[in-house]
């Protein structure tokens, strides 16, 4: 058990994984050096240049690379820097990576993680502030991990690495400094909800940095008289349906939070899930649909504040579920 | 099925006729597979016939052969190959089964992507074929991983990877390339230059001098050579493969051929002059190939046994992807991923 | 009033336009000769290589061209063929088109239309057959249409290149025979859906070559007894809420189908947002998360059949719109 | 302010006192919004103070005020640019509003773009600045549709397209050049080769014999020149654009200089030699100029009062920026898109 960073998480659970696994390398830009957010920091030394691979600024080759060691024996850990910048090799990652084990019926596999961060990271603007984990959950062949904690970071890449697919691995821009208790060798499982609070009047899913806010939030709401279950859902697809649709069908409510644009996010299918299969009251709260903005209220006028998930938690417990308007 | 690989001692007329059995084959495949893919899809005004036992889109490399045939006769099994959505040459010519991918073109479960890809989609990865793509220029990117995967695994795999004229033109063209020199990766890029892309006559798409010097300017070294003479191809590529073996780093083939047919089956390639294609016709690879194997002294009685090889091998390979099954509709589940696969919607 | 099909519908409308706007070109491989479906026959002879243009296959500078000319007193149309090769354009898409209005804060417009057909068309395969519409809803300062009929693919053609924003026109591949009645000069209004049936068990939101499937099975239905009020939304971003609402309010139940993937579909977004704002049954028929096979069995398992939107509907109302297994 | 064009008739000295003045003041600028972005994100190991005035990530193009200079000199103000995520210099010497500028940088709604955009969004279309870009390589598709658009207009404006010696390996830069190529299109292409891409010398990730040679590969005319040397930057700026004006189609700049800074402000670019920074200070542009000046007779004095000048003009646009309100948080909801805009969630 040892405290660290999610930076350093990731660092760790990388190491441990090339150390027993030769067919693991990372490459990305600047991954030599470390990374810009110290995310590489130490495995140069340790495993050299030729798998520790700094890369020309070629998002579409590095991925398309990393599918072609994949298919060849390799494991490929790939890093994007942000999601954003993922926009430029997303053929690579939807048309190939994700469809190659399928297209050519099994005969070759694709296991690499591709790591693409979210999140709004503060003062950067529209350009690498998006949260886009609903386009991923979207296409068949891919796995999504969004972990919240330095514990999750660390067990979640590892499993990750070892998943045989291609996993997005959607680390938080504003979480690489966070620090909490990671106990060594201790992997997560993909596809596996944990609740990090237990609740009985509202179920409230979400996932990566929102968590935080949450779990501070409910705090405040238990202080007001309203009981919340707050579900970090770690793995976004597959997600948890059955840890969720219990824990809904127990408190008789559902909210689901996230950073990303609320319209067509990734809460529309949470939501949707348990209304088709509970028809309990359901709401969302994601962000509004804008670019971020660069000043700070713009910015903030894209965030969703600890007050707004207060605000939405107690209304909907007091109201019972009814409308609300369409602002 | 073998690849076409020469003995390395064979005469010159037995080393020619190995080649030209490949471009047989690959003739004789595509002309079936076309003529079982009447009506499969709509597109340049054609409308589709829900009896086409090949379906979608197919892309036809008649004309083409010699630059398959001559590469990959340089190439071992052990050896990866990427190619495009043309790719029906280069996956026979690698030593795919001809069976497996008829049936496969069928949509049945015994081809080699169990019927989830068809044409498009064509790949054997146990010889290596590491797959056709619908995507111009995707392969690119996919054969640079394999090269530089093969480096790192301390293989001596190389890789060959195909593309199009029209694929010079799209970014991972200069990407790939790049890091293949930078990484000084075992690399054989082999631009199949047909001189169009769809509808479009590519040159006039294209600045500077093609591909090579393109390659140059990237700092490839780069060949170009008459693509529908098996034996220059075959010569360039040896050599080039020999030099790539010998950790020379990658190396670039232009190969200058003609897309006889149009882009797709159903493309009459109605945009172009007639007599343009008449005068490809006259060098026709395995016309000229048959015409060197007379000048060698081959019989023609050994040659037109070379063709009704091919033949009857395409025969056999019609009547067995007629008879296949297709898949389960539950195979449509597998295959996808392990954690989190299919069925969920 | 005339009869002609969905290529030719789209012809007429960008003549049209072209005629009295000089600013409005049209961009993309193969559109010189007509385009590889006809939907651009005639253009180059009427309005010449300047403004027809044939361009190398080059998506991301196809689509980051356009932007260019949009910036600068054009109105591109830009045709990427299938929306599977536009995902070589889509930092030019998403990073620049959409963003460019709000990140440089008003100072300049994007007023492009990019043609990105979805949909399976036959023996196509995985790399040819996908429906994207919902990463574009997730996409701010993005528009999003997907026209179902001839007269709907002329009049919201030429309202998208009237629009003045970015707008994402999605065609269906195999639409593109389909003939119906266009009334010239009628253009439709971007953002209102059609009662394309009127009914009053059931809402049945649906959009492009699915509206056909739902309209010939709603006749079914109701011999069945069941009356099923078929929606084509026609404009999946701004989505016509109030149109929708009111259906599902008066009906009491809603069923979104669509082509495209079912988890996060966009499906999810309207399915969650009847179920927040009205709280009545809500379900979804969107395809299984698999890429789509090449083989007519494995294809047709990537398909909503007209069996499986019938069983839905009628399951659905006689029912009540209960639980449904998590098959 | 206007853009600093030279007047046509003016002495040796005044032409490159007028550079200077350009310089001093992108110096001057980009050394105020340092100094008021510490501690403005978190990225090498820095950790972020909330209280910083310029926020996010900063990229400074300290020592390379010379390229941006030396181009803009020869632009008219009717003329496109597109830059990179390192675009204050550009910016400003196209003639954008400094005090505007600095509005932007500390998120105010009188910045040139209401506060939206920040340092990595910069832009004035007013004069013709079509942007900065927060993804590498991604001005270049932009600023070829805008020379194409020219020419479609038939208006007579060129665009100068900046990008630096990482894009260079991005597949928009082939796309790029080739479509700007075959239509022949009014553009400048500068590749501002400062050595570095954020943490990676770029030599090692290029192949070939760099950016210029990769243009000529292309069908392209190119020249490299002393970015450090303002007045060799200006002469081969005034020769490519009065070729592009004539017709001759687009042309390639590769100006070498050096990244004097680290990659964002936070950077302490720990990663190189300490040495190399200190010997390429030795050609530092601005002192470089200073020496010509004084060569030309120019006097101290003079230089002196340029100098005055920039930093004035700073210190009012702190000034106005520190006094300017931020937006109200209604502005996030505007100018995303008319039609099904903004407030929905
Ligand atoms: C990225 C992308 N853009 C467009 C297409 C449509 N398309 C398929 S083949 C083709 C022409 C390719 O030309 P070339 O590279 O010369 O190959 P050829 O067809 O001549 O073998 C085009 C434009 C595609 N498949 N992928
Ligand atoms: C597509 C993309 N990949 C990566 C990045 C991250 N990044 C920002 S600047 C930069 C280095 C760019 O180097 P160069 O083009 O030489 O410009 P310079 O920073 O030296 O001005 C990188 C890798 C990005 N912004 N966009
Ligand atoms: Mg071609
Ligand atoms: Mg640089």
């Amino acid at each position: 058990m040892a405290l660290m960073s999610y930076a350093q998480a990731a660092c760790l659970a990388l190491a441990e994984v090339m150390r027993t696994d030769g067919r693991v390398v990372a490459l990305g830009e600047d991954v030599g050096h470390g990374g810009i957010f110290g995310q590489y920091r130490g495995l140069r030394q340790e495993f050299g240049a030729a798998r520790v691979i700094d890369t020309p600024i070629s998002e579409a080759t590095i991925m398309g690379a990393a599918v072609g060691m994949a298919l060849t024996g390799l494991r490929p850990v790939v890093e994007m820097r942000v999601v954003d910048f993922a926009l430029c090799a997303i053929d690579e990652i939807v048309n190939q990576a994700a469809k190659n084990r399928y297209m050519f019926g099994g005969q070759g596999r694709v296991p690499l993680v591709a790591r693409l961060p979210i999140g709004i990271w503060s003062g950067s603007a529209a350009q690498h502030s998006q949260s886009l984990e609903a386009w991923f959950a979207h296409i068949p062949g891919l796995v999504v991990v969004a972990p919240a904690t330095a514990a999750d970071n660390y067990g979640l890449l590892a499993a990750a690495i070892r998943c045989g697919d291609p996993v997005i691995f959607m680390e938080h821009k504003e979480l690489w400094g966070l620090q909490d208790e990671v106990l060594p060798q201790r992997t997560a499982a993909l596809g596996k909800a944990r609740i990090a609070r237990a609740g009985s009047d509202l179920t409230l899913v979400t996932w990566s940095s929102m968590v935080h806010t949450a779990l501070s939030t409910a705090g405040q709401a238990m202080q007001q008289g309203v009981s919340v279950e707050v579900i970090d859902l770690r793995t976004i697809w597959p997600w948890d349906r059955e840890l969720v649709l219990a824990s809904a069908a127990r408190t008789g409510r559902l909210l689901v939070a996230h950073e990303a644009v609320q319209a067509a996010g990734f809460g529309a299918e949470v939501a949707a899930t348990v209304a088709e299969e509970l028809g309990v009251p359901v709401r969302r709260l994601g962000a509004a649909r804008i670019p971020v903005g660069y000043a700070r209220t713009l910015e903030n006028a894209a965030r969703i504040s600890p007050q707004d998930l207060l605000r939405e938690m107690t209304v909907f417990v007091n109201r019972g579920g009814g409308r609300r308007s369409m602002a | 099925m073998p690849a076409n690989i020469p003995a390395a001692n064979a005469s010159a007329g037995d080393h020619l006729l190995c080649l030209y059995l490949t471009m047989a084959r690959i003739r004789a495949f595509e002309n079936a597979a076309e003529e079982a893919s009447r009506g499969s899809v709509a597109a340049f005004g054609a409308t589709t016939d829900a009896a086409a036992l090949v379906r979608g889109p197919l892309h036809l490399s008649t004309g083409q052969e010699a630059v398959a045939a001559g590469v990959c006769a340089n190439l071992a099994r052990g050896d990866y190959l990427t190619s495009t959505h043309r790719g029906h040459g280069h996956t026979l010519a690698k030593g795919a089964d001809t069976t497996a991918m008829m049936c496969e073109l069928f949509g049945r479960s015994s081809g080699t992507n169990k019927g989830k890809g068809g044409s498009m989609h064509i790949a054997d990865f146990a010889v290596g074929m590491l797959g056709a793509n619908g995507v111009v220029a995707a392969g690119i990117p996919i054969a640079v991983g394999a090269a530089h995967s093969a480096k790192i695994r301390g293989s001596d795999a190389i890789v060959a990877c195909f593309f199009g004229d029209g694929a010079i033109n799209r970014g991972p063209f200069l990407e790939g390339l790049n890091w293949a020199k930078i990484f000084e990766l075992p690399l054989l890029f082999v631009c199949e230059d047909n001189r169009y892309s769809a509808t479009t006559a590519t040159d006039a798409m294209t600045a500077g001098d093609g591909a090579a010097e393109r390659a140059r300017g990237i700092g490839l070294a780069a060949r170009s050579v008459d693509g529908n003479d098996v034996l220059a191809v075959d010569a360039a590529a040896r050599e080039l493969t020999m030099r790539i073996r010998s950790g020379a780093g990658p190396q670039f083939l232009h190969a200058l051929t003609y897309r006889v047919k149009g882009h797709v089956s159903v493309d009459a390639a109605a945009y172009r002059d007639r007599g343009e294609v008449e005068t490809a016709l006259e060098s026709d690879p395995l016309k000229l190939a048959r015409e060197r194997l007379r000048a060698l002294g081959v019989a023609a009685a050994r040659i037109a046994q070379v063709d009704a090889q091919a033949q009857a091998e395409i025969e056999a390979a019609l009547a067995a992807a007629g008879a296949a099954p297709p898949p389960e509709p539950v195979e449509a589940y597998t295959d996808v991923q392990d954690t989190g696969a299919g069925q969920w919607r």
